[in-house]
């Protein structure tokens, strides 16, 4: 330890011991001046210490000595005299303060006395021990919340991005499955009793959607063309017998009609009665 | 201050505001002084920066902001589903009716139902882009022609309409239940 | 579906958020699985791509968000006067007891300060969303024990308390203030 510690007699002011303490190996002949604070003063302080070891520290730090070996003498008799000017004002004391000028007189009065010896390399426990804990914890604390204070804080140092979203430029729409629509069209066969229907196998369903797939090309060219332009040899065999048979289902349901002038010239298909446009609004 | 610092700010400040930023409030931001003009070309130049981003700048009544791309809404709308919206027994029974017996007439969809078809159904379907006119019946009225569309197969997942669960399946499956 | 479109959504996503993402919010939104490291990725490139725009993604206790960066506070906050209030030296004291050493008692907080903790700074700090009880302890009278949230490190922009600053080694001697 750094500090040699002169313990003065209780009542003498700071001036009178020397050295109060040795700082990095110099010796400290005086207390800082503003050890000492001006009565008037007090109201402000009591609201700038945020209790008693608050106090403390700001004493020990101020007068600059060693936090593990604090020279209790002076020490005590400022905090008295801080707590006694702070009583003769009628400020309201926390009772903190009282109790911490307890504790202070109590380690003073038995570092007077000869420390007991405890078993053999057993150090004696200094009094001040736990209150340099509670000092030394408290300080950290203290600095971990002025470090806290100090952290870039949401919406107080940056802000949060939050780019708008407007729902109605999505409308979400139902789904459906194709296990929904067996079912539509389960529902719609038992109620019709159709039963005819039944009979109506996955071929049938594959040439009905190639009569749709045929009256939509021979819509979209001007219903009236050629019947081989209908065709696409991509289909497959299987795909352009197929889309022959819709052919056939569409002249039988009087969909189209189809027609060659004579044997060996070209076939044309047509919308049924083709006079008409075809896409024409009916509703 | 650096029209490219300037910009910087905007974007900082626009991309955290809660609400539309309006041009007095940008200014505000600022201690030199510059023209309307200068800040609408600044906001043009953002605006063209985020032109390939998932969210852009828009302007609304009430001032500037940046905005989600409605193309990215149905991704993040699955982060809080809402109850998925249902059609009606009756557009479903409609679509049943297009899709197995295509190419059909109102008049057909009505018979089968033995109910008259709202016209509300046929538009909603219409609308999705699920059914279309593909010709009219040389019948008194000329009837128009409904089937089912490509973007009906895509959206049921479907190569093609052969693909539906078979009418034999469904008919047995009838007759078990009878 | 292609990384680059995976990316730009979660992008437009994370722009969007009202509150940290986490990974499983993020998987949320795509139909096919990705393991958490092709994740990890992304968020990774993203931040990257954005290393030199004025808000930056970062990674929370509760998730991902971007935030505008620092440099822009001088501007930004001229805009809006009202912000979180500075805490006084009692409730900061008591949410570094309480952020450094949870989860701890009403008494472990007196203890520590050597004052008798005034029932609002407590308050104050569960208003805010910073601590809450998280379990009482078995003595008499079984004291709560408080603990800080995930809301407190996102507030501070932090992953886990581990990412406060170390507590100060105590000088013996303070240095002479000047």
């Amino acid at each position: 330890m750094i500090a040699e510690l002169d313990v003065p007699e209780i009542g003498k002011t700071a001036e009178l011991f020397t050295p109060v303490a040795r700082i990095y190996g110099e010796p400290m002949e005086h207390l800082p001046q503003d050890l000492y604070i001006p009565p008037d003063a007090l109201a402000i302080m009591l609201d700038a210490f945020e209790g008693p070891l608050d106090l403390l520290l700001y004493l020990i730090r101020k007068a600059n000595v060693d936090i593990l070996d604090i020279p209790m003498a002076p020490l005590t008799r400022q905090y008295l005299d801080y707590i006694e000017s702070m009583h003769a004002s009628n400020l309201e004391l926390a009772a903190e303060y009282l109790v911490m000028a307890a504790m202070l007189i109590e380690i003073k009065s038995r570092m007077l006395l000869p420390r007991p010896k405890l078993g053999e390399g057993d150090e004696a426990e200094d009094p001040r021990a736990e209150l340099v804990r509670r000092l030394m914890e408290y300080e950290q604390i203290k600095l971990a919340g002025q470090k806290l204070n100090e952290m870039p804080q949401a919406e107080r140092e940056f802000f949060w991005v939050e780019t708008l979203i407007e729902k109605s430029l999505y409308v979400r729409q139902p789904e459906v499955s194709v296990d929904d629509l067996k079912d539509a069209w389960m529902a719609v066969v038992r109620q019709a009793g159709l039963k005819k229907h039944h009979k109506i196998g996955r071929e049938e369903l594959s040439v009905r959607e190639h009569m749709g797939i045929i009256l939509r090309a021979l819509q979209e060219k001007g219903g009236f063309v050629q019947f081989e332009t209908l065709f696409d040899p991509e289909m497959g065999v299987p795909g352009l017998v197929v889309h022959f048979i819709a052919m056939l289902e569409l002249g039988r349901e009087k969909l189209i009609e189809i027609t060659q002038s004579e044997a060996f010239q070209p076939i044309y298909v047509r919308v049924h009665q083709g006079g008409t446009e075809p896409d024409q609004e009916s509703a | 201050m650096e029209p490219s610092l300037i910009k910087r700010v905007l974007e900082a400040a626009l991309l955290a505001a809660r609400e539309p930023m309006t041009p007095s409030d940008m200014k505000k931001m600022f201690d030199e002084e510059f023209s309307s003009e200068t800040l609408r070309k600044l906001l043009d130049q953002l605006r063209e920066e985020w032109a390939e981003r998932p969210v852009e700048l828009i302007q609304l009544a009430s001032g500037w902001r940046f905005r989600t791309r409605a193309e990215y809404l149905p991704y993040i709308e699955r982060l809080n589903p809402e109850r998925p919206p249902k059609y009606s027994r009756a557009v479903l029974e409609t679509l049943a009716i297009i899709a197995y017996r295509q190419p059909v007439t109102r008049g057909d969809i009505e018979e089968i139902r033995g109910v008259a078809v709202n016209t509300n159904v046929v538009k909603t379907l219409e609308e999705r882009g699920w059914i279309d006119v593909v010709g009219h019946r040389d019948t008194p009225g000329r009837p128009a022609l409904f089937a089912t569309t490509k973007q009906f197969l895509d959206d049921l997942g479907l190569r093609s309409v052969s693909e539906l669960p078979p009418l034999e399946q469904i008919s047995q499956t009838l007759e078990l239940e009878q």
